[in-house]
């Protein structure tokens, strides 16, 4: 019963994900909690940053207003394009919302260690991004104070939603996601919450972590029905995460639009939102790491790991944008055809081939294991991959309805400032939550991290611990994976 | 809830103040002794009317001289709209465009309240007994000074009683006679006809002929009278396989043009020698001509040659000229020569019933000189009444100066134009739709005016203006001066009884009291071309707006309907060819300055196949710098560009002249609802030659021929152009794509057949979506529509109609631009960002190489298809749109919350978003400034922003019909009513009425050869259903080329 | 609520005391540690979480409020739209599914927290803030005359700290 | 909401009761019930329709031909009231009909303040209803009896789907949105 420790025989290669995820500079639960919780001190910087987000959001919200009053006309709708910025925008921040739950419960269940580190960030990430994408279904909307039509509520009307179209499976998808993925992050966060609320001094900041951690104590009997709920909770949240985005994908293809009308469109859409995702988490984890420290956590193994799901999504993308030209071709649909000429080499090209080279070309880059190691090439890759997803749906959205059976109708769309500063209010509402969190709670699951870091034993002195597999090594600099 | 309309109550206030007027309506029928605006709204209840019911009244349109019938709906005291009168022998029901939008006029919020006078430079309000006090002064002052016989009186002119009761009144006081201006009109033609046949406009049979030769005549469209031409080339196309044959001599393709089988471009100025070949060619001889003519015309001989011969052995054929160069009245007088040559007098062209619009109208040199008196300070007083000569005359004639030189001017107008503003009195007129009136239709046929409500504004009708000047100051207690309409009652045969009994329809027989037509200017011999005036490269052509008309530029209908052939909207634009554009580096939009004999003028270009290459060519109707929000300072005036000239007729020449073009470096984005000019093969308007007709076994090659997208990509994009099937009339196809059955012959709409019970299944018990035992409920009926591609000439009379039935806003005023970011806040700036409303749009597709002219025009009325199986209803997530049991595809505005998926999910592209509140009093975007509003129809909701709105088969006229019958215990008749577009088209293009019943001419059309769905393979089964248009090639053509145009 | 609390550093020190304990039958064993270790859930030989049951009611109740949503909707006021059958079971399997996870995941957290106590309002007797750190810790609930035996008992395993609390 | 269906109901408002509470007061759940505006004239039904069995369609005269049911003009009241004038055989004063003879001599229309309406984009054809046989006190209430005439029933478009259903008479969205 008693874990015995054996000498540790060879050196494993650095980069295999689902072995090699300890942390060797971490050597106690102590540890863990100090560091962690040290990250939570407000800054300057911080300060700084979260008053630049609230200021975007403040236009954000100055601008919708604005938009409320006159109409939708102030944004750059030119029918029939009559989606624009905000649907892309949707799509996109949806997207950036399954990175988190892929990683906290698809990873989860596959037992891929390395995301022990990464997922309370990419899970917060994930629930703030809902959060951001759930807003502009309702901003988009000729009248978003009649939202609620879209929810089915008992009412005197008797009119309800209209359970075949693809909106109302949206509401549905998009709130159960949120609601979900909410859970699960609070959920995962209760232990933490007590470990912070343990440590805390400020009586009234103790009395508020006493409530939100619901008295947890980390008995025996919480930990044992909570890994099982987790697991379950995991369980749903996979097939979830990947009907979210089949649903979102429906809201195109189930239309008749050339270009939207698509069976490949679930798996693609899917893939797509875990690569946007996972660049996201690249863009937030890689400063996030650097100014709060936590390198030794966030190793640069996980980070090559990361890496490589980031190509595989992006090989399936690629092979999705390559496959949806193949279909248009043997289709023999001439309008289809048409309207994929016209997206990569007519009116669209531009938005088409930047979508490309970002989501298709660039990530080839992390064949090469040096720069799948190398942070700062990962960090301005990430931010490729965020455009180039932003374009990609860009491209789905705008050149399809400006391109479509009529003739007639054909079109051009140009976003104007409306549309611009509102989506800067989104990153602005997004960033002002994630902000607000990391200084709040532990961008680190302490309670998981600790399950990789090895235990103290009485049979051991406590300079030298073993991990779970059995294996550790002693800390040095020039352990393979802490260069940068 | 109350953001969806106008804020309630609205319409109830408006219903307590003008109720009263419903009491004029009820004296206007003759039951009543009262006179209009002396009952007191809420004191005496109208017996006549029932609030909440229309009330209709037949009246005349005034709009152009051709006065046609029409019959004014009210509602409440209000005209809400108008339709064509049946009974009327010009335009049997039909209506135009700018015939529909005279309510734009009637409540344009830009028109006088009340007289004014200037008064240190500026016109400013005054009393009307101040403003009647002064004019009688003045007149008192001219003719006590003896220079009575100096003063000009420049009517617009018109038919009927008025122009004779203007002279005798002018006589009385002491002035000379008026004269009857009317810029817009064919005078050359007058002229010769007048030569020819003693009257100025006989009507034309286009029925009747084998071959219709237009040149320059754009008859469709703005050239004679519209309407009557149009119905009876309608009637002449219907005929199939009998139809005329229409070719068009021009160097511009005008609509006619257009719609014309063969396009000959000749150059502009050469339409005489042309002409006189043809005569030669239809008198036999004469062949040495032809290359002379084809040279002058930079034609091949060979086309011309062909011409002549087919017109010599086409009998009765049927030509007519309509050219506005320097030698259009020798033109028209060949072209007569040619007709009387062909026999065609008599058949086709019938001076026995003549059109009378055209009988009496000045001049426009006669115009000239009277100005040029001004000009010398001969002129003591000049009154106006609905002319505007500073804009209808080239700047160059410096007409501004010359009134300057006239110590008292007068205006009788009702609008800020350019003349009344430099005026010294206005004395604002009623409307037409406001006033008593009649007008000669045809000769025996006189159209009666009366008024369909009070006035809205502080005006008076002219006549009782000048009847009140001439009866002398009031005397205290005397008897009201008398007025014009007791004026017409006493000259009307039969008295008040009779005058009443014939208001009822609108029309009587008879003749009002003509002018004397002043003597045609002496007939000059020669047919020799006049030589052609200024110097450039380019010829510069200018043709009155068949939209605007000289004065529609303030009434946002027509500045929003896009021109039928350029299909561009509050702008002005300059024709030019792609490849002359090509040469010069010009491109769309790009700004281009005609430099003329007489100015210059600039425009965005427009790069048009149908015009020649050495020719520009410029519409006249936009470019005020005055007449309200909606005219001014949109577009520019090509006349600017002009020095006077006169062909010799006294015709102002308008055409011909040489001008300079040169690129000036700016850019303005053309206004335009054009996407794609070109189809892409997907047989949206689809045609076949009249030899395919009648089951012919014949493939259609006309259509992939004409197919010449230049996207065509590879086999695969070649073998599966959607819907152009090369084997649809032959059969066999086994493309993807394709519909599941055989469009040919005949064809049903599937949900019709469904509804029909078609579909059951007698032995599983199982019945159709759509059948009537179906569970959901479905009525025994299926709203459907036919357009006839073949009649359609693409007029967009149903535009306008669909606008004014259905309270749609016009989008494009300067003051609606201002929240449309990042584009200039000049007019037209959401028609930029495609936001137009129009339920129903005309879309012109060419065919054909456009390279060469023998391209080919589609004209596709485009409107919600009411799909029994709609992509827009299953995406909407509130419901706000589904299938209602009588097969409407219903849109539910209170219920929209404007996701616009239902757009996007629409193949045909005919949903409209209210981007901003135009239909809200209170958004800088309303779309009805007071009182325009008051033209609403109250049946109809005003959408606010926010939610989708698309045609709707005109619900409330099938409900009101339902209601109707259901009141009177009886079924919907067959035909009984018809929606706002079929009852507008002068084409009769368009039929509506329930699919299902096959009483209903609508049933018994979806069987004809010719019938298709557009984008069938999408299986939307449309209720609209199209009927090919009929190509007739030219009978070599036929024989050497079969793929034809 | 009386018993001793015991304070371990080392985890199989901890694993030790419980078996210790469960052989002496002490009294009811409540093991705090600051993560999940399967070392002590083995030692503590507990079944498995009954979490599921939730999981399982709550999947199939969404799924078929999900499904009786949808129909039950369409039924009652049938309106045609494209054309499609009044209840169409194909998308509304979308609204049958994402209802059954939500439901299905609520009421698993919420049987987590039911079965596991929480949320606790008060912090009762038998814990210490070390447990969130880095400690790991026994209490034993017992009447007082076997307080002196379990001391003993954790105390020769390696606690680090005994106490007894009430 | 039908009466045949209500059961169907409770669970939905069982689950989502809060909600709707609060959704339903916004979504358009709340109606101008009971509203008894103050009018220019206090013009009394009962007298008219009670006392002297005056047929509504005396004044309201295109109720049963028009969606418009109609207001008497000045003069339809006049008609009776030039005879029946404000002061009474035995002298004492009619103030009512001195405010209505003031507006007859002023020649004003009578400033009557609305009380039933539907919003702008529902289309009530009166006659429709009137000549199917509903009676104008199904919608109105009790009007002979009252004074001042107030708004009885909600007017709102559950109470209107209600009837249609019970009547089985079309009730699909376009039959009164358009």
């Amino acid at each position: 019963m008693a874990v015995a420790a054996r000498p540790v025989e060879e050196m494993p290669r650095p980069n295999i994900p689902s072995a090699n995820i300890q942390l060797p500079a971490v050597r106690s639960y102590q540890q863990v909690n100090d560091e962690i919780i040290a990250t939570l001190t407000p800054t300057v910087a911080w300060f700084i940053g979260l008053g630049i987000a609230i200021t975007a959001l403040l236009i954000g919200i100055g601008t919708w207003i604005y938009q409320i009053y006159m109409g939708l006309g102030v944004a750059g709708y030119n029918p029939p394009v009559m989606w624009g910025v905000y649907i892309i925008t949707f799509v996109f921040w949806v997207g950036i919302g399954h990175a988190g739950t892929l990683i906290s419960a698809i990873l989860y269940l596959f037992r891929a260690g390395f995301r022990t580190t990464i997922y309370r960030c990419a899970e917060a990430m994930t629930v703030f991004a809902v959060m951001t994408a759930g807003l502009f279904p309702i901003l988009h909307l000729g009248r978003p104070w009649k939202f609620f039509w879209l929810i089915p509520y008992p009412h005197w009307r008797f009119i309800w939603p209209n359970f075949k179209s693809p909106l109302v499976w949206d509401v549905f998808a998009i709130l159960t996601y949120l609601t979900v993925s909410t859970t699960f992050l609070y959920v995962g966060l209760v232990p933490d919450i007590a470990a912070l609320r343990d440590r805390e001094v400020n009586p009234i900041r103790k009395r508020i972590y006493s409530i939100l951690s619901l008295g947890w104590r980390n008995s025996d009997r919480e930990w044992r029905h909570f890994t099982r709920a987790y697991l379950f909770l995991a369980a749903f949240s996979t097939p979830l995460v990947l009907s979210v985005h089949s649903v979102v994908s429906f809201d195109f293809a189930m239309a008749l639009v050339p270009g939207w009308h698509a069976t490949i469109f679930p798996p693609y859409f899917v893939a797509g939102a875990i690569f946007s995702g996972i660049g996201m988490v690249f863009t937030i984890i890689i400063p996030l790491r650097r100014w709060f420290g936590l390198r030794h956590y966030v190793t640069i193994n996980h980070l090559d790991a990361a890496a490589k799901l980031c190509l595989f999504t992006s090989l399936v993308v690629g092979l999705a944008y390559l496959t949806e030209f193949w279909v248009a071709w043997y289709s023999g649909n001439k309008v289809e055809q048409e309207y994929f000429m016209n997206r990569v080499f007519g009116q669209w090209w531009w938005a088409a081939w930047i979508m490309l080279t970002c989501n298709m070309i660039l990530p080839l880059t992390l064949f090469s294991q040096r720069l799948r190691r190398n942070t700062t090439w990962l960090f301005i890759l990430s931010l490729f991959i965020n455009l180039g997803m932003w374009f990609e749906r860009f491209v789905i959205v705008v050149p399809s309805l400006s391109h479509e059976f009529e003739p007639w109708q054909w079109t051009t769309y140009a976003p104007t400032w409306v549309d611009w500063s509102i989506l800067m209010g989104s990153f602005g509402w997004f960033s002002m939550w994630f902000l607000l969190f990391i200084k709040q709670f532990p961008v680190i699951a302490i309670a998981e991290v600790k399950e990789i870091v090895p235990p103290r034993l009485r049979t051991h002195a406590a300079t030298t611990d073993i991990n779970v597999s059995g294996q550790h090594v002693d800390y040095s600099p020039e352990t393979p994976g802490e260069h940068e | 809830m109350s953001d969806i309309t106008q804020p309630s109550g609205v319409r109830r206030r408006e219903f307590l103040k003008i109720l009263g007027v419903t009491g004029a309506g009820a004296a206007a029928t003759g039951c009543g002794p009262s006179e209009a605006g002396r009952l007191i709204p809420y004191l005496v209840s109208p017996d006549q009317t029932v609030p909440g019911v229309s009330t209709y009244f037949a009246t005349t349109c005034r709009e152009c001289a051709a006065a046609c019938g029409v019959i004014a709906e009210t509602r409440d005291g209000r005209a809400i709209k108008l339709e064509g009168n049946p009974e009327h022998p010009l335009n049997r029901g039909a209506l135009c465009a700018r015939g529909q939008a005279a309510l734009q006029g009637l409540y344009n919020p830009d028109r006088y309240n009340g007289p004014r006078v200037r008064r240190d430079g500026q016109l400013v309000e005054t009393t009307w007994e101040e403003a009647i006090q002064l004019f009688r002064q003045r007149i008192d002052e001219a003719r006590s000074s003896g220079r009575g016989g100096d003063a000009v009186f420049l009517n617009r002119h018109e038919t009927g009683s008025f122009p004779f009761f203007l002279d005798q009144w002018l006589s009385t006081m002491g002035l000379a006679p008026h004269l009857a201006i009317d810029p817009s009109m064919d005078h050359a033609v007058i002229a010769a006809n007048r030569e020819a046949y003693g009257v100025a406009w006989p009507s034309l049979s286009f029925a009747d002929a084998r071959l219709i030769v237009s040149i320059g005549a754009d008859f469709l469209d703005g050239w004679g009278a519209s309407v009557p031409q149009q119905l009876d080339f309608a009637e002449a196309r219907a005929k199939m396989a009998g139809a005329p044959r229409l070719v068009y001599v021009g160097a511009r393709r005008s609509l006619t043009g257009l719609n014309a089988d063969e396009w000959i471009p000749v150059r502009s100025g050469s339409e005489l020698v042309v002409a006189n070949a043809l005569l030669a060619a239809v008198r036999g001889g004469g062949r040495a001509d032809l290359s002379t003519a084809a040279s002058a015309a930079d034609v091949p001989v060979e086309t011309l040659q062909r011409l002549g011969t087919e017109l010599a052995s086409a009998r009765p054929s049927l030509v007519v000229s309509g050219v506005r160069t320097v030698d259009a009245r020798e033109v028209a007088r060949v072209v007569n020569a040619i007709n009387q040559a062909s026999g065609n007098v008599g058949r086709t062209i019938r001076p026995a019933m003549p059109i009378s619009a055209f009988e009496g109208a000045a001049m426009s040199a006669d115009t000239s000189a009277a100005i040029e008196r001004m000009r010398a300070g001969r002129v003591p007083l000049l009154m106006l009444r609905g002319v505007n000569p500073v804009f209808t005359m080239p700047k160059s004639a410096q007409v501004a100066e010359a009134l300057a030189r006239v110590p008292f001017k007068v205006a009788f107008t009702s609008y800020p134009d350019e003349t009344a503003e430099l005026c010294d009195l206005v004395l604002p007129d009623h409307h037409p739709l406001e006033s008593w009136g009649d007008a000669q239709a045809m000769p025996n046929v006189v159209s009666l005016q009366q008024p369909a409500m009070d006035p809205v504004f502080r005006t008076r009708a002219t006549a009782d203006v000048l009847l009140e000047v001439a009866a002398g100051p009031p005397a205290a207690g005397g008897p009201a001066p008398p007025t014009y309409r007791s004026w017409l009652i006493n000259r009307f045969p039969g008295g008040g009884a009779a005058f009443a009994t014939a208001l009822a329809r609108g029309i009587t027989s008879g003749s009002t009291a003509r002018v004397t037509p002043r003597a045609p200017a002496p007939a000059d011999a020669t047919a020799v071309p006049a030589p052609v005036e200024g110097d450039g490269d380019f010829i510069f052509v200018i043709y009155p707006s068949a939209v605007l008309g000289l004065d529609g530029a303030n009434k946002p209908w027509l500045q929003e309907l896009p021109d039928p052939v350029s299909k561009i909207c509050w702008q002005s634009w300059i024709e030019m060819h792609p490849e002359t554009a090509a040469r010069l580096d010009i491109q769309p939009g790009d700004v281009i300055e005609v430099q003329g004999t007489g100015g210059t003028v600039r425009a965005p270009a427009y790069l048009y196949p149908g015009i020649r290459r050495d020719t520009v060519a410029m519409a006249f109707g936009r470019g005020h710098t005055a007449y309200g929000r909606f005219a001014k300072d949109v577009g520019a005036n090509p006349l600017d560009a002009l020095s006077p000239g006169f062909d010799r007729a006294g015709m102002a020449a308008w055409s011909g002249s040489r001008v300079r073009v040169r690129r000036v470096g700016e850019y303005t984005q053309l206004v335009t609802t054009e996407g794609s000019a070109r189809q892409h093969g997907r047989g949206i308007g689809r045609a076949l030659a009249v030899t395919e007709l009648g089951g012919a076994a014949a493939a259609s090659g006309e259509e992939h021929a004409a197919d010449v997208a230049p996207q065509g990509t590879g086999e695969g994009g070649a073998a599966a152009a959607v819907g152009q099937q090369p084997g649809a009339h032959g059969g066999g196809h086994a493309l993807p794509g394709d519909a599941s059955h055989e469009p040919l012959p005949g064809l049903r709409a599937p949900i019709a057949a469904d509804a029909e019970g078609a579909l059951r299944n007698p032995r599983t018990n199982e019945v159709g979506m759509y059948d009537p035992e179906h569970p959901t409920g479905m009525a025994k009926r299926r709203w459907a529509m036919t357009v006839d591609l073949a009649r359609c000439t693409g007029c967009s009379a149903c535009v306008t109609a669909c606008y004014a039935e259905n309270n749609i806003p016009t989008v494009g005023a300067a003051y609606q631009s201002g929240h449309t970011q990042g584009l200039p806040r000049t007019a037209g700036a959401n028609i930029l960002r495609s936001r137009e409303m129009a339920w129903i749009r005309l879309e012109r597709y060419w065919e054909g190489d456009e390279a060469s002219p023998d391209f080919e025009t589609r004209f596709v009325p485009m409107l919600c298809q009411h799909c029994g199986n709609a992509p827009c209803e299953p995406v909407c997530p509130v419901f706000a749109t589904y299938h209602s049991p009588d097969g409407l595809n219903v849109q539910v505005y209170n219920r929209c919350v404007g996701t616009r998926y239902c757009s996007n999910n629409c193949p045909y592209k005919v949903r409209y978003f209210n981007w901003f509140g135009y239909g809200e009093t209170d958004r800088p975007q309303y779309a009805w400034p007071e009182p325009l509003n008051w033209q609403l129809n109250p049946d109809v909701t005003v959408r606010g922003k926010g939610v989708m709105e698309k045609c709707t088969f005109c619900v409330q006229r099938i409900r009101e019909a339902e209601n109707r019958a259901r009141s009177e215990g009886r079924d919907v008749e067959p035909d009984e009513f018809t929606v706002a577009c079929a009852q507008a088209c002068p084409s009769r293009a368009i039929v509506f009425g329930d699919a299902a019943d096959e009483r209903w001419a609508v049933a018994r059309q979806l069987h004809d050869e010719r019938a298709y769905h557009v984008f069938e393979e999408l299986n939307t089964f449309t209720a609209v259903v199209y009927l090919k248009k009929v190509t007739h090639p030219a009978p070599a053509q036929l024989a050497s080329a079969p793929a034809g145009g | 609520m009386r018993g001793v609390l015991g304070v371990f550093r080392e985890l199989d020190a901890a694993v030790d005391a419980i078996a210790e304990l469960r052989r002496s039958k002490a009294g009811a064993i409540t093991v705090y540690s600051p993560t999940p270790r399967h070392e002590l859930e083995h030692a503590l030989a507990h079944g498995p979480s009954i979490v599921r049951r939730f999981t399982l009611i709550g999947g199939l109740l969404g799924v078929t409020f999900g499904y009786w949503i949808a129909i039950w909707v369409s039924d009652y006021w049938p309106m045609v739209v494209g054309g499609k059958p009044i209840p169409s079971w194909v998308p509304y399997t979308i609204i049958g599914f994402e209802v059954m996870v939500l439901v299905g995941a609520l009421s698993t957290v919420f049987g987590m927290f039911a079965v596991a106590r929480v949320p606790r309002l008060m912090m009762t007797v038998g814990y210490d803030p070390r447990f969130s750190d880095g400690d790991y810790g026994i209490w034993v609930e017992c009447p007082p005359d076997r307080e002196a035996k379990v001391t003993q008992v954790l105390q020769e395993n390696g606690a680090v700290e005994v106490r007894r609390e009430r | 909401m039908t009466n045949r269906k209500k059961w169907a109901v409770y669970p939905g408002l069982l689950a989502l009761a809060a909600a709707a509470i609060l959704l339903s007061a916004v979504s358009g759940g709340s109606t101008p019930q009971g509203r008894a505006p103050e009018q220019p004239i206090r013009f009394p039904h009962n007298p008219h329709v009670v006392a002297l069995q005056m047929n509504c369609l005396y004044c309201h005269n295109s109720a049963n031909k028009s969606p418009d049911p109609g207001l008497p003009a000045v003069n339809t009241c006049m008609g009776c009231h030039t005879v029946i004038g404000p002061r009474r055989p035995d002298g004492t004063e009619r103030p009512e009909l001195a405010k209505l003879q003031q507006f007859a001599t002023r020649n004003q229309p009578i400033p009557w303040v609305r009380i039933h309406k539907v919003p702008d984009y529902v289309q009530f054809p009166h006659m429709r209803h009137v000549n199917a046989g509903v009676t104008c006190q199904t919608c109105h209430g009790q009007v002979q009896e009252m004074l001042p005439v107030y708004q009885q029933e909600s007017l709102n478009m559950g109470w209107c789907v209600n009837c249609h259903v019970q009547r089985q008479v079309r009730y699909d969205c376009s039959v009164c949105h358009y």
